[in-house]
């Protein structure tokens, strides 16, 4: 399981700058009057500044599919948790 | 030298075995920590589907300006974590110890402007069980949003406390050159630890702050 | 003990479709379980250990091709199977759960540890429900407390009765005589003591009972009574000054909201609207009705809501 | 213990005497003893309970017990039994002896948590007793809320301190035994020479280590709310109780599967090893178990169909419970399928094994019936429950268990027991489960409700055949206690291999040495090789 080709520290603060800029912009949408569209786009900020820290700070880009497996588990069962559960709050 | 040559434990055949292990023990934990957040994110989902005005008026009474600095500390924080897992596996000492350093002082910086926050939410009488009055409507479900807001915030928090003492530790065994190119595993898995108790404040951000700021 | 009952009586009409399920189930579950049974004592007689059978077994890819097919076929029947019955059964849970039109409701408070019941007329009674044999009867239930749950064995029914919700259970009673009831959610120290009776009767019986019991008038009356304790009427009411929605004819009704949603007029809408006023604002409506919580209790709230349904047709409220 | 013979190198058991060396060792074997001997204690502490609970209800009326006490008995018998008896049982003790063995490791990939999350759960058992000393806690272990909440003052925190501490030794063994066995396999070890034992360890750890922290989550917010008297569960603030339902059973249902896939294991190993032949299907068997720790995770509210839940989610969740049976569907026709064209001998671990068979296929079957949703309604929070899961948790878990603990227990102690005891007790707890937990099936469809200290006369006689069978299980439970003891002094000493096994567990003395192997085993061949590899069974 070979997990050790890290990033350079060109990629890491290519990548900081990325999140603050996506900060920013979640920040500024939340100004728009756009509805129930800003919490989607809040979200979908969010889930695109996880997946930069994901792939590049903790370098899961390079990592063993083992742990993006393992990874990719922990938030699907959120995933799963949520959605089932609404599945029953929206449908009542 | 001699000091930066992993350990190896008796059950493992070679250090290559013992890394690896250690990596994928650490992601299962990881995993278990997304889980365990898992719970306070779907209470809070169902909870603002029943009650979605409540849950607006609440967030916009939390103090914006103050979380956004936090995020960014946050997330320059993992810069700092990130760079230092870069020096470990250079071999460059002093520059592990000076982004361990920088990394702990933001971390600090992030639960001082946290406890600032709540100091705020208490003289405001925001705080659920203890002292909570609001003027509108819907105090009760105002009081919900409050609660989970401050369960959140409080795990999370104690989390980045957590790895703040955890890095500290780590940065007093680099100045006394425990690690080295050859051996960084505590470094690196740390780092995974900080990055991931970043990842769930980006979530937590626009879901107790930014609801309805138009 | 006169005799052994190996299975409940059968009251309700939705009992027969059950118990079909329950029979099914179980003359399948014992073919298979008898079927295992007699696979494994065959197999033990025949190959115990140090005994002549053959035991030469085939081999090569023909072989391992015989036995993914043995694997996929007893994947695939059950899997059929299973599905049928999945049908069957959710079908038949649909039947329980669309309550018919022409249902009686009958309104029920569960707190620990007994069960309060007010029929339409304003009859009232704890831990028995006398019912009219062969008419449909809706239970509109909610909790004062914690969860119970309304468990009619002998009509194959059974509903959780939640704090802050209404829950509705029906049946159509169709044999007289006395059915227990349980509380089947477990709700604390006298659980096991919240229990009563269904008392299933002729309908000419059911009418004389209505009217021999006590009653100090309707719900509808007693509702329209607290509709005015509660000053209520001071704002809906025909005299108002206030910008405040009529209330005639509302129930049933779709409403438009603030947000931009349509809602139902229903019990849940009506109660969220006392208790939680601002949950759900009509829309060109200020948000500026108080919350009744703590002051209006569940009986009273069912009795303020039979009442709203009473006055659906009639062009002004409170006439009495 | 200290008459085991030692031949010319010392075992685990013999390495060091001094109790400290047991507190602080780091060794697998030794720390599933600790967890063996802390689990029987628990096992019995639970079945205290269940006993007064039998005879309780051998009269309509609680004549034994107050219904406040009879309250807290059930739930001091279901607290302690989930968490602190059949969650851990296996994966703690068997797994734990045996996972390094059969992989032909050294020991766990890390042996520090190991031994921290034998003291996780003893720190846990000890809450969950405080509070039962404490005056005892009457929610049911499910913890419904308001009521654990808002309603009930005994003494709910400490119970679910206890809980969820004990949820982190969990985590903590899930988390060692997946890194373990993805890392440390001998050499030629490949995924599908692994012993079906294995894969039940890898399918269970993943349920670990996934639905536990959801639970320690959920408990966290009870004790919250329990203590503030605010939260999301309680309605009157505007909370929703179902919403606690829906967290508490996206653990609780995968803790079933928790309890019987490593049954599912055990009896596997046993049922090809008596019957001298390969697990018939054996990739679909491994495939089986880990379809059924991902399915188990989708279908939770099976728990809630008459909850107040939307009849849409009730159809979704029964529609992928019929899905997730089909697996375990397919696990009873490979067992059967085993025997075929085997070798069968009847030692105590098989007649175990064969009534693990014989009472999960019936605790599984009614299993449907309550996946049905119109049939759910007439069956749900009755006895028929009770006695269904039973069946599962008792009849298949439990019974796989003593049925390990007998398989191994010449290579754990280095000692035989008496078969001729060890085959009475097994017939007895197949006689007396059936006799207690059947009835239960009757009277549950008759509708007499769970929970209920009181009952209408018409139940009695199903409760008193319950009672009865109670206390002939009761015997079969003890009896191993005791000639299980006497071995450890008495028993012949036990060969390496007593019943000319595979696995490479068998291959090393017994019992083994500190450190496992002499030298790393290197695996030429597929698992189960019985019928191949030279008849020894002549």
């Amino acid at each position: 399981m070979k997990s050790h080709s890290l990033a350079s520290p060109r990629t890491y603060v290519i990548s900081w700058c990325a999140l603050l800029a996506l900060l920013l912009l979640t920040l500024g949408s939340a100004y728009l009057p756009l509805g129930s569209l800003n919490t989607a786009i809040n979200l979908t900020i969010s889930v695109t500044q996880a997946a930069i820290v994901l792939l590049f700070s903790m370098h899961l880009r390079s990592a063993h599919p083992t742990l993006r497996i393992v990874a990719g588990i922990g938030f699907f069962g959120i995933v799963i948790l949520i959605a089932l559960s609404l599945s029953d709050v929206l449908t009542r | 030298m001699a000091s930066t040559i992993a350990p190896i434990a008796p059950q493992f055949d070679d250090a290559v075995q013992q890394r690896d292990a250690s990596n994928l023990g650490i992601w299962i934990f990881l995993a278990t920590e997304i889980l365990f957040f898992g719970v306070l994110f779907a209470a809070y989902a169902i909870t603002r589907t029943q009650h979605a005005a409540a849950f607006a008026a609440g967030s916009r009474l939390t103090d914006l300006s103050l979380a956004t600095v936090n995020t960014a500390l946050l997330l320059t924080s993992s810069l700092t974590m990130a760079l230092g897992v870069y020096a470990a596996q250079s071999g460059a000492r002093r520059a592990l110890v000076r982004w361990l350093s920088l990394t702990v002082i933001l971390g600090v910086a992030f639960l001082v402007i946290k406890g600032f926050e709540y100091h705020a939410d208490y003289v405001e009488h925001l705080v659920p069980a203890v002292d909570f009055s609001y003027p509108g409507a819907q105090a009760g479900e105002v009081e919900l949003f409050f609660y989970l807001y401050f369960v959140i915030t409080a795990i999370h928090g104690l989390h980045v406390f957590i790895g703040v003492v955890v890095i500290s530790v780590i940065a007093v065994m680099a100045s006394r050159n425990a690690f080295g190119p050859a051996y960084f595993t505590p470094v690196d898995l740390t780092g995974l630890y900080w990055h991931l108790v970043d990842i769930i404040w980006l979530f937590v951000y626009p879901m107790l702050y930014l609801v309805s700021r138009s | 003990m006169d005799h052994v009952e190996f299975f409940p009586a059968a009251a309700s009409t939705v009992a027969g479709t059950i118990d079909d399920i329950y029979f099914v189930w179980l003359a399948l579950s014992a073919a298979i379980t008898i079927a295992i049974a007699a696979l494994v004592v065959i197999f033990a007689i025949k190959y115990r250990h140090g005994s002549k059978a053959d035991r030469n077994v085939a081999s090569g890819e023909h072989y391992e091709h015989t036995l993914h097919r043995i694997e996929i076929t007893w994947t695939l029947v059950p899997l059929i199977i299973f599905l049928a019955m999945f049908l069957w059964s959710a079908n038949a849970y649909y039947q329980s759960a669309a309550v018919p039109n022409d249902a009686v409701p009958v309104y029920v408070v569960g707190k620990q540890w007994m069960w309060h019941i007010e029929h339409q007329g304003g009859q009232r009674e704890i831990g028995e429900l006398h019912i009219p044999v062969g008419r449909t009867i809706a239970l509109v239930m909610t909790s004062q407390d914690v969860i119970h749950s309304f468990s009619v064995p002998g009509f194959r029914v059974k509903q959780d009765v939640l704090p802050g919700r209404y829950t509705t259970l029906w049946f159509k009673a169709t044999r007289t005589g006395d059915f227990r009831w349980f509380c089947t959610q477990y709700c604390g120290a006298a659980h096991s003591r919240m229990i009563g009776r269904v008392l299933v009767m002729e309908p000419d019986d059911f009418e004389r009972w209505l009217a021999l019991s006590d009653t100090a008038g309707s719900m509808a009356a007693k509702g329209a009574a607290r509709f005015r304790q509660f000053g209520c009427s001071g704002c809906h009411g025909p005299s108002a000054n206030v910008h405040a929605p009529r209330l005639e004819g509302l129930f049933g009704k779709p409403v438009q909201l603030q947000d931009g949603r349509t809602v139902l007029a229903d019990e849940r809408f009506i109660r969220d609207s006392v208790f939680l006023p601002n949950k759900e604002v009509p829309a060109n409506y200020e948000p500026i009705m108080p919350s009744f919580r703590g002051q209006i209790d569940e009986e009273q709230m069912l009795e303020i809501i039979e009442y709203l349904k009473s006055i659906e047709n009639v062009p002004q409220g409170g006439q009495r | 213990m200290s008459s085991i013979s030692v031949a010319q190198h010392d075992n685990y058991l013999t390495a060091d005497f001094r109790l400290w060396s047991w507190l602080i060792t780091l060794d697998h074997k030794r720390i599933a003893v600790l967890y063996t001997v802390s689990i029987t204690l628990l096992f019995f502490i639970g079945g205290a309970a269940a006993a007064m609970i039998r005879l309780d209800l051998l009269t309509p009326y609680s004549e034994l017990v107050s219904i406040e006490t009879y309250n807290k008995l059930f739930t001091m018998h279901g607290v302690i039994m989930v968490w602190f008896f059949l969650i851990p049982s296996i994966p703690t003790t068997l797994g734990n002896f045996l996972l390094p063995l059969m992989i032909g490791a050294r020991d766990l990939a890390f042996p520090r948590l190991n031994l921290l999350s034998w003291y996780l759960y003893v720190i846990g058992a000890l809450f969950a007793i405080e509070s039962l000393i404490a005056g005892g806690v009457d929610t049911g272990w499910t913890f419904y809320t308001p009521f654990s909440t808002m309603f009930s003052n005994t003494h709910v925190f400490a119970a679910v301190t206890g809980v969820f501490i004990a949820g982190f030794s969990s985590i903590l063994t899930g988390l060692n035994f997946i890194v373990t066995i993805h890392e440390m396999r001998a050499p030629g070890l490949t995924w599908f020479r692994l012993p079906l034992f294995i894969w039940a360890m890898y399918a269970t750890s993943l349920i670990l280590v996934l639905a536990t922290p959801v639970l320690a989550m959920t408990l966290v917010l009870i004790a919250v709310e329990h203590f503030f008297h605010i939260g999301v569960f309680d309605p009157a603030l505007g909370g929703d109780p179902l919403l606690f339902q829906h967290l508490f059973w996206f653990y609780s249902h995968p803790a079933v599967y928790i309890m019987i896939v490593p049954a599912m294991g055990v009896a596997s190993e046993i049922i090809g090893c008596f019957a001298r032949n390969r697990i018939f299907g054996y990739r679909f068997m491994a495939y089986a178990m880990l379809a059924i720790a991902g399915f188990g995770f989708v279908v939770w509210g099976h728990h809630m169909f008459v909850s107040g839940q939307s009849a849409y989610a009730g159809t979704v969740f029964s529609l992928l419970t019929f899905l997730v049976s089909v697996p375990s569907a397919i696990k009873v026709f490979n067992w059967t399928a085993t025997l075929y064209k085997g070798h069968i001998s009847f030692e105590a671990p098989m007649l175990y094994a064969l009534g693990f068979l014989g009472l999960f296929t019936i605790g599984g079957l009614t299993g449907l019936f309550l996946a049905s949703l119109g049939l759910d309604i007439q069956l749900h929070d009755t006895y028929f429950v009770v006695a269904h899961f039973h069946y599962i948790m008792v009849g298949g878990a439990v019974m796989a268990f003593f049925g390990g603990i007998h398989f191994w227990w010449p290579k754990a102690t280095g000692r035989m027991y008496s078969d001729a005891w060890a085959r009475l007790a097994a017939i007895i707890t197949f006689v007396g489960f059936n006799l207690t937990f059947f009835p239960q099936f009757i009277v549950g469809y008759l509708g007499m409700p769970r929970r209920y200290p009181e009952y209408p006369p018409e139940f009695q006689i199903w409760n008193v055949l319950s009672s009865a069978g109670a206390v002939i299980l009761a015997l079969g439970y003890a009896l191993p206690l005791f000639y299980l003891f006497w071995s450890l002094r008495n028993g012949p000493a036990a060969p390496s291999n007593p019943w000319k096994a595979k696995g490479l567990e068998w291959q090393t003395s017994s019992p083994p040495l500190p450190e496992n192997f002499l030298r790393t085993p290197v695996v030429a061949e597929e698992p189960y090789s019985y019928s191949t590899g030279g008849s020894t069974d002549g």
